[in-house]
Formats: C-alpha cells, sequence, structure tokens
C-alpha cells in the first residue's frame, strides 16, 4: 500500500505543528520568566540546565507526574473536555500559517477565515471549563471571558477587513507575497492605501492582546482577583494544557500580526526572504506581549470595553471608510 | 476653641464628674464620668460637635474595692501603731513606767477608727471607655462609664456612630459587656463559639 | 448566620474572599453578597491571626511587653514602639535624651517609607501590574539594610526602650541614609512616569472608592485614608509629640476622597518623610542616646494615660492603665487599621470586584495589626 | 473631540514610557543575590539567638548565674542553673537551655546581662526538620567551638 505524498506531506507538517505548538508553549514560558526576571532586575530561572534552559521539562515533568483530581461536585465531561477544547483549535489553526514560501501545511484560500474562526472557539473551552468547574471564582471569569472575547471581535475583524480590501485575498501566502520588497511594502506602512495602517497595526495588536487574554487584558485569570479564574481548579496537566493552549493561542496571534502587517517571511530590505525573518518578527512580537505585561497593571473589565466600544471600534470604522475611499478615488 | 465648647455641652448632662486632664502627663483634655444611661446623650453631643472616635475598650476592676478597702485597714492600722508608739515615748518622755506607757499605747491605738469589713460582698464593677477626638482642633474627651461586673450593659452608640459597631463587638468579645441595641454582637476577633472573655481579672490561661 | 442574611434573594450569591486569597494580604476573610460581579453586602471577618496581645501585656513586665509591638504592624513597627515606650515614659515620667529622641524619628521615618514602598508594590500588585512590586522591594532592602546596621534586625525591629534607645548609631548611618534619600529622590520620578500617570492606573483609581469626610469621622478613619478624603489630621502636627515640632514637614491633603487621593497622600508622604530624614541628620545633636536616671525596673504610678503616634496607617494610640506595679494592669492598643477597615463594608457597596480590591489595597491594611 | 482624541494619545503616550522604563531595567545588571550560592557579610549587630561569651581569662563562661537573663525574657525560654562554687563564694554554671522555638529574638536578655556574659551569635541559617534540635545547649556549644 502506498499513500499518496500529499497524505504523507501534511502528517509530517502536522507533527511538525504540534512539536512546535508544544516547544513554543515550553519554552515561552521560559522565555516570560526569564524576561519577567531581568525587567525586574532578577536572573529568572538559572538552576536547572545552563542559563535555566531545562526548566521548562522539569515544570513539564512535574505537571504530568501531578495526580489529576477531579474535584467534588464539578461536571466532569465539560471539566475535561475543557482544555482539549482549548488546545485543539490552537492546533488546527496552525495548519494554514505560511512560516516561509513553501513551509505551510495547507494552503487555503481563506485561511484568514479559518484561523479567526478557530480562535473563536478558544473562548468556548474556557467557557466550559469555567461553568464545568463549578467555582463561583471560574464562573465570574467565564463571563468576563465571553464578553471581553466578543467585545474584541468586532474591531479586530473590521481591522482584518480593512486589510482584506487592500490585498483583496484571504489566502495568507499571497498577503505576504503582496509585502514583497522591502520594509516600505508592508502593510503597516502602506500609508498610500490608507494613512492609518500603522494605526490599524496597533488595533489589531491590542485586540490580539484582549483575545489571547494576556495582561493587561487578563481579566479571566486576574490572580488578584478571582484567584485563577476558568483555571482556579485544574490541577496538574489539565492546567498544563490549559497553559500551551494560551501560549499556543499568542503564537497565532503574533504570526497573524507578522503576516497581515509585517511582511511574513520577506526580508525588510528585499535580501534572502526566509523563515529566519518570520521567526525574528513573531518572536519580537511575543517578546513584546511578555514586555508589557510585565510593565502595566490589569485594567478593569468595564474600562476595557469602554477602550473596545468608544475608542477602537470608531477608529477602526473610521480607518474602513477612509480606505474604502482611498480605494475607490485612486 | 472646641474644649470649651464640649465642656459646656456635656456640663448639662454630667455637671460634676467633668475633670480636666494635663495633656503632657495624661495624654487627653478631658475626661467625663457618667453613668450608663447618659452614654447615648453624651455621645451624641459628641457628635454634634464634630468629634470622631478613637476606640472603645473596657477595664475589669475586679477586687478593685476590696483592695481599697484592704489599702485602708492597712494604712489605718499602721496609723494606729504609729500613734501607740507616738502616746508610749511620750509617756515614756514624762517618766512613766512600762505599764503606763503600755496604757497610753492601748488608748491612742484604740483611738484611730479602723474600717469595718462591709456586711455585703463588695459590689464588683467593669468600666467602659469611650475616647473621642476632633479632626480640626486637639480635643480629646474619654467618656468613661462603670457598670457592674455581675450584669455588665451599656447602650450601643453604633447607630450614631457606625464605626462603633467594631469596637463594641470587640469590647463584648474580651469583657462580655453587652451593648444593649447593637445589630450583631457576635464574637469579632474571637472564634465565632467563644463563650469565655479574656480580658477579665478572672480568666486565667 | 451573618449580619446581612436578611438582604439574601435567590439573585445574589456569596463570595468569600480569603482568608487565603492573593488581595487580601494575609488573613483577612471577606464574606460579599454578590449580585453577578456588584456588590450587595461586604462583611470582613476579622480575628485569623488574632493573639491577644492585650492580655499578654497584662501578664509581663512593662519592658517585657516591647517585642510585641513590634510585632502588630510589622511593616512599620518603630512607629508601634514609639506609641509605647511613649506612653510609659509619660506614666513613669521619664525624660529622653534629645539625641535618642532624634534618633527614634530618622529611624521612625526611614521605617515610615519602607512601609509605604511596600503598600505601594503590594497595591499596585493587587492592580495586575507585578514590577513596580520589586523596584519598590529594590529600594527597600537599602532602608532594611540600614535600620539592621543600627538595630540588628530587620523587620521587627525593638529598637526603642523606656528612656532611649537600644544603642547609638555608626559612623556609616548617617552618609548611608543620606545616600539612601538621594537615591529614592532620583527614583521617584520613575515610579510617578511608570505607575502614577499610567492611564490604566488612572482609570482603575480615579473616581473609584470615594470615602467622603463624614464618613472618616463616623468610622475614626485615620491616617492617609482620612488625608485622602480632605482632612487635615496628622498626629505629628495636631499632638505633637517626640521633635516633630522642630521639624519642618507638610502634611498632604487631598479632597478627592478616592483611592488616587489616597495613593497619592502615600507617595507624597515618602517624599516628606525624606525631608523629615534629612533635617533630623542635620540636627542630630551629641550626646547620650538613653537617659541616665530611667529606671531598671519600670513602676508608673496609678492612673491611666494615652499616647498617640502617626503610624504609616494612621492614629495608634496606646491606653495603659497602671496599678503601680510592675506588670501593666489594662493594656489598650488602638490600631488605626481597625477604624479604618471597618468602613469597608459601606464604602464597597455597589462596587465592582475589581474595583472593591483596589478600595481595599488603597487602605493599606496590614492584618496582624487588626487583629493584634 | 478635542479632548477625546488628547485623552486616546496622552494615554497612549503613558503606556509607552512605561514600556521605556522597563525595557531600561531589562538591560541592566540584576540586583539580587544568588543567596546560597552568595552570601552578604552580615552586620555586627545583627540580633541572632544568644551565645555564650568566652571568658578569655579561665577559658570559661562569663555567667554568674545570676537569672538575670532568665527573669527578663518576655517568652520564657531561657533555663539557667548553676551549682555552688567548690570553695568559694557564688555559683557556676551546670546549664544554660535557650529554647529558640519560643525565642522572638528580641535581645532583652542580653541588655539585662550585667557581666557581658550573652551575645548575639551571627547564624541565621536556622531551619530544620526536628523541633528538638532547637533546644540549644549553650554551655555545650561553647565547649565544642574551641
Amino acid at each position: 500500500m502506498s499513500l499518496h505524498p500529499e497524505v504523507i506531506r501534511l502528517l509530517i507538517f502536522l507533527v511538525g505543528i504540534i512539536a512546535f505548538a508544544a516547544l513554543n508553549a515550553a519554552y515561552l514560558v521560559w522565555l516570560e520568566r526569564k524576561e519577567a526576571g531581568h525587567i525586574q532586575r532578577r536572573i529568572g530561572p538559572k538552576e536547572v540546565g545552563p542559563f535555566g534552559l531545562l526548566q521548562p521539562l522539569a515544570d513539564g515533568i512535574k505537571l504530568m507526574t501531578k495526580q489529576l483530581i477531579v474535584p467534588a461536585g464539578v461536571d466532569p465531561i465539560l471539566f475535561k473536555i475543557a482544555p482539549i477544547l482549548v488546545m485543539v483549535p490552537a492546533i488546527m489553526s496552525f495548519v494554514t500559517i505560511p512560516y516561509g514560501e513553501n513551509l505551510v501545511a495547507r494552503n487555503i484560500d481563506i485561511g484568514l477565515l479559518m484561523i479567526f474562526a478557530f480562535a473563536s472557539v478558544n473562548v468556548l473551552g474556557l467557557l466550559l471549563g469555567a461553568w464545568g468547574s463549578r467555582n463561583k471564582y471560574a464562573v465570574i471569569s467565564a463571563a468576563r471571558v465571553v464578553s471581553q472575547n466578543v467585545a474584541y471581535e468586532i474591531p479586530m475583524l473590521i481591522t482584518v477587513v480593512t486589510l482584506v480590501m487592500i490585498t483583496g485575498t484571504m489566502n495568507l501566502h499571497e498577503i505576504v507575497m503582496q509585502q514583497q520588497g522591502g520594509f516600505w511594502n508592508w502593510n503597516i506602512l502602506n500609508l498610500a492605501a490608507s494613512p492609518l495602517m500603522p494605526v490599524a497595526f496597533l488595533i489589531f495588536f491590542v485586540c490580539m492582546l484582549a483575545e489571547t487574554n494576556r495582561a493587561p487584558f487578563d481579566m479571566a485569570e486576574a490572580e488578584s482577583e478571582l484567584i485563577a479564574g476558568a483555571f482556579t481548579e485544574y490541577p496538574g496537566m489539565g492546567f498544563g494544557v490549559f497553559f500551551m493552549g494560551e501560549y499556543a493561542n499568542i503564537v497565532i496571534g503574533a504570526s497573524v500580526a507578522t503576516i497581515l502587517f509585517l511582511g511574513g517571511w520577506q526580508c525588510p530590505f528585499g535580501l534572502f526572504p526566509g523563515v529566519h525573518w518570520f521567526l525574528l518578527k513573531m518572536y519580537f512580537l511575543i517578546f513584546t506581549v511578555i514586555w508589557i505585561r510585565w510593565t502595566y497593571p490589569r485594567t478593569t473589565f468595564y474600562s476595557l470595553l469602554n477602550l473596545s466600544w468608544k475608542i477602537l471600534i470608531p477608529i477602526s470604522f473610521f480607518n474602513l471608510i477612509l480606505t474604502s475611499a482611498m480605494i475607490k478615488v485612486f | 476653641m472646641k474644649l470649651n465648647a464640649i465642656k459646656q455641652a456635656l456640663a448639662v448632662i454630667a455637671p460634676e464628674a467633668l475633670a480636666e486632664a494635663e495633656h503632657a502627663k495624661k495624654g487627653a483634655l478631658l475626661d467625663v464620668t457618667v453613668s450608663a444611661t447618659q452614654v447615648v446623650e453624651a455621645v451624641s453631643v459628641l457628635d454634634k460637635e464634630g468629634f470622631f472616635i478613637e476606640a472603645i475598650t473596657g477595664v475589669d476592676w475586679l477586687g478593685e474595692k476590696e483592695n481599697a478597702h484592704k489599702d485602708a485597714v492597712a494604712a489605718a492600722k499602721k496609723k494606729a501603731q504609729d500613734a501607740g508608739k507616738a502616746a508610749a515615748k511620750k509617756v515614756a518622755d514624762a517618766g512613766g513606767d512600762e505599764e503606763a506607757q503600755k496604757a497610753a499605747q492601748k488608748e491612742a491605738e484604740a483611738g484611730v477608727a479602723i474600717p469595718a469589713a462591709p456586711v455585703e460582698p463588695f459590689s464588683e464593677e467593669m468600666e467602659v471607655v469611650y475616647d473621642f477626638n476632633n479632626f480640626a482642633e486637639f480635643c480629646r474627651v474619654v467618656l468613661r462609664t462603670r457598670v457592674p461586673r455581675s450584669n455588665p450593659e451599656v447602650p450601643t452608640i453604633s447607630h450614631i456612630y457606625p464605626g462603633a459597631n467594631w469596637h463594641e463587638r470587640e469590647t463584648h468579645d474580651f469583657f462580655g459587656i453587652k451593648f444593649v441595641g447593637h445589630p450583631y454582637l457576635a464574637p469579632l476577633l474571637l472564634p465565632e463559639d467563644a463563650d469565655f472573655h479574656p480580658l477579665k481579672k478572672d480568666f486565667h490561661v | 448566620m451573618s449580619a446581612f442574611a436578611q438582604t439574601q434573594t435567590n439573585e445574589t450569591f456569596v463570595l468569600n474572599l480569603g482568608p487565603q486569597h492573593p488581595a487580601t494580604h494575609g488573613v483577612l476573610r471577606v464574606k460579599l453578597v454578590m449580585d453577578g460581579e456588584y456588590i450587595v453586602d461586604a462583611e470582613p471577618v476579622l480575628g485569623y491571626i488574632h493573639r491577644m496581645h492585650e492580655k499578654m501585656g497584662e501578664n509581663r513586665t512593662w519592658a517585657q511587653f516591647m517585642p510585641n509591638t513590634g510585632r502588630m504592624d510589622y511593616l512599620h513597627a518603630l512607629a508601634y514602639n514609639h506609641g509605647y515606650v511613649s506612653v510609659v515614659e509619660r506614666a513613669a515620667g521619664i525624660e529622653v535624651p534629645e539625641r535618642a529622641e532624634y534618633l527614634r524619628v530618622i529611624t521612625t521615618e526611614l521605617n515610615r517609607i519602607s512601609s509605604h514602598l511596600l503598600w505601594f508594590g503590594a497595591f499596585v500588585l493587587d492592580l495586575g501590574g507585578f514590577s513596580p512590586l520589586l523596584y519598590a522591594f529594590d529600594d527597600r532592602e537599602q532602608i532594611l539594610d540600614l535600620l539592621e546596621s543600627v538595630t540588628g534586625s530587620r523587620l521587627t525591629y525593638c529598637y526603642f526602650r523606656f528612656g532611649g534607645v537600644y544603642n547609638d548609631i555608626d559612623e556609616n548611618f548617617a552618609a548611608g541614609a543620606r545616600a539612601f534619600i538621594k537615591r529614592l529622590r532620583e527614583r521617584m520620578p520613575m515610579y510617578h512616569a511608570l505607575v502614577t500617570k499610567n492611564i490604566i492606573l488612572m482609570k482603575r483609581l480615579q473616581e473609584i472608592g470615594p470615602i467622603s469626610e463624614e464618613m472618616c469621622r463616623k468610622y475614626g478613619a485615620t491616617g492617609p485614608v482620612a488625608r485622602g478624603s480632605g482632612i487635615n489630621f496628622d498626629v505629628r502636627k495636631h499632638e505633637p509629640y517626640s521633635i516633630y515640632p522642630e521639624l519642618r514637614f507638610d502634611v498632604p491633603v487631598y479632597t478627592e476622597g478616592d483611592s488616587m487621593a489616597r495613593y497619592m497622600v502615600r507617595m507624597d508622604e515618602i517624599e516628606q518623610s525624606m525631608r523629615i530624614v534629612e533635617q533630623a541628620l542635620d540636627k542630630l545633636p551629641e550626646g547620650p542616646v538613653m537617659a541616665a536616671k530611667a529606671p531598671k525596673i519600670i513602676k508608673p504610678a496609678k492612673g491611666d494615660y494615652y499616647h498617640a503616634v502617626e503610624t504609616a496607617r494612621g492614629s495608634f494610640g496606646v491606653r495603659v492603665v497602671s496599678d503601680g506595679s510592675n506588670t501593666p494592669y489594662r493594656l489598650k492598643l488602638r490600631s488605626p487599621t481597625f477604624s479604618n477597615l471597618s468602613l469597608f463594608g459601606e464604602a464597597c457597596r455597589g462596587m465592582l470586584l475589581p474595583d472593591a480590591l483596589a478600595l481595599m489595597g488603597s487602605l493599606d491594611l496590614v492584618i496582624p495589626e487588626i487583629d493584634r | 473631540m478635542i479632548d477625546y482624541l488628547k485623552e486616546i494619545i496622552s494615554g497612549t503616550w503613558s503606556l509607552f514610557v512605561g514600556l521605556g522604563i522597563t525595557i531600561k531595567y531589562f538591560f541592566q545588571p540584576v540586583v539580587t543575590v544568588q543567596y546560597p550560592r552568595q552570601t552578604l557579610p552580615m552586620t555586627p549587630r545583627f540580633r541572632g539567638h544568644i551565645e555564650l561569651v568566652r571568658d578569655e581569662e579561665t577559658g570559661g563562661t562569663k555567667c554568674v548565674v545570676c537569672g538575670m537573663c532568665q527573669k527578663a525574657c518576655p517568652s520564657g525560654c531561657i533555663t539557667v542553673e548553676g551549682e555552688k562554687k567548690e570553695g568559694g563564694k557564688g555559683k557556676v554554671l551546670s546549664e544554660y537551655t535557650l529554647d529558640f522555638t519560643k525565642c522572638s529574638l528580641c535581645g532583652l536578655c542580653v541588655e539585662s546581662c550585667n557581666f557581658g556574659a550573652i551575645t548575639f551569635s551571627k547564624d541565621y541559617n536556622l531551619a530544620g526538620l526536628r523541633k528538638e534540635a532547637y533546644v540549644f545547649d549553650l554551655k555545650k556549644r561553647l565547649e565544642e567551638k574551641k
């Protein structure tokens, strides 16, 4: 029996994606701790391995060997299914992300749409996990997550629609190819299409933070208010999978921002494009996400909604109208 | 001057119980003793004058009167002794013999009255102390009231000063003093089921 | 059974905030009746770290109670030391040499700065910002090093004695304190740029948790809580003790009454305390640090005595009743946070949970001091 | 409208200022001490648990078993016992026990001593698994230190 080469290719990519996602989750924790340490003028992890590089391994072993407690009174099905519901869509989103010219598992014409569709499922996982764990803090957190995500999908999607209007495609590969040449061709500096593109990037970035529940929008976890929010009752690897899902979502968010605004794998000067440029930009964005987390206090729930409805949505709408007008005129 | 205003106002309630204190020695400016029934009235006056509540606490004076009696007896005995000795010396100086000295001593000693033991047992008391102060001008007023130890009851002032709520609960915890009319006189600092009052002098660990 | 049993309906639920909760700083428990994320009613439940210091005092000699005072408010231990030694000195009529008073004020004010710095960090941590906490700790460590070089310990100092202080400062202390003040002066703009002016923090604190002047009076709130509500009340000015009348400093007062006002009061107080330390170092007289006539065994005359001091959290008063023996007959410790927290139940009604936590943080709670 | 835009711009600016501060610290050297690997010198006045002082003349202790420290201790963690000196006045120390589990490190005992017989140790690594390990026999400790 011989397998179709496409199937083999897909299998290889699937293994690669899962490995990439898991490795990223593990080493982003390391990066987060190390970066937080240095921002706070400490060293961060340093005992396990050189520079603490084996720390994620030790953490992983610790999490896996912990007993999986299902507390009394929880909904056992929802409680167990929720971490998977967070992890799986995150992995699925990786499928269409082009890391290099040929480094993409499946080049789909509506790749952008698919990523946003899967990103919304992430909320469902948190909601079910929080509801299923039957903890008052978790339920408050669930309510926060849902309305937060609903509020932030809107400006994010409006911004993306603006971008699709400019590029005329939803194929991520093509979006990157259009930004060839140099950093002046990237969408973030595509001032001919709309003078507000840098602002649009900022809006997208803020929405991405909110979507992935990162500080300063980490109201769902909010350790000083809700203990650990939706994860309060989760022990061991249940928590671990949630955690990996969160970090996978950050990687996806940063990747999408890189593709849409920062020219994907293109070199800023038009030389030697390739996956290294993609990773460089993506990790820079992730670095910024972590950097932001260790700088700001948390916002409150209503000021977050205020920000979304009073500032981000009007500006992104204005940008949409401006862009469509510019496209019509020129 | 807050002090004068409050003195005039409080003098209506408790005319003879006002005592001005020296701040450098006592830490307060005015020391007022009222009866338990006058507490609410006095506190209302303080409230009207814009005072804030600093603290409420109690003092258990268990054995105070007994000790005072003992002290008085000891003092009288000492006085009698001294008087006797003096009388004896006088007689000796005058050239009287030993018997005359003794007789004079006895006579003089009998002349000093020694307080008699009371027929009834001493009435034991507890004291509730309220501290008030003023934001605008320094004026600490100490309000005291004495209640019988067997049935310590004081009307609450938590409807005038909501802050007194916790102070009264704490005082109830420690001394078992009941604040009549208090909305929720449950243990505050002690465990929920505590039935002891640790600051009573007959409570021993 | 609880104080607000009658307010419960089917629409609300009870949330137990604490005794183990990251925002309650220790072992405070607050029973919240919540309607969604809105607080319908709140009742702080105390006593989880109650140690009955007042009874301990009745079973110890006057001097033996000294270590206890530093263990009530472990963040501003020296002010509690100060309050206790002052009342006993008042009762026993002990004169304190001038140099000792200066040393008391210098160390107490340094301790106040360290207390405010820790509050600042912990408060921002309550609001979700982590890094300012460690920056504040970095500065606080310098103070702890200074105080350790004088007192020998880093937290529960027990440095004052009836009639003076335990030992004199060493030759490096004055220079070290000046260097520290210079360093902190340079760091304060950083704190303001990073935290105070941050739009997120401003949105979280401005107009959140208003406490009116009248409410402060009714609940007996003192310290930065009262000063944030427009009440110019500072025991150091109001009822001057020690050498404070000889020093020039301002009492920061903000009239807004919100959490931001209380925050600003404390930040300004750090600067004022630096001023006080500098002046006191300049004026520091030579001489003994212990009264020559201070008796070894204290037996104050019969009577009761009160003394209040301004701690980082408000007016701390000690009332002692002496029966003339070598142990206190009664020792009442009036802790400021006890009164400050008592208004929380009323103030947080109708607030959202995160705002109520911002309010709670701005009250600057130290639970061992409330529970005593 | 102008206020609205002004607030957005000043707010965003305050956020960038914050980022600038944290990144500056990111590149500055760390200030922490890696404790078990590095240690700091203890200050000379450090108040650790107490220790008996050696009398340089006799090689024994300076303690005359007056019991002042025992009386001064608020927590009652000091027990001093002595026996009659052979052929002389006064007592010699036979046992000096410090129950460190009760000690609050206040230092009142050292202050109460009129003979300079006790002092603070600089020992701060005080952690253990057994409670009994913290009932110190100070006389034995002094002899072992030789």
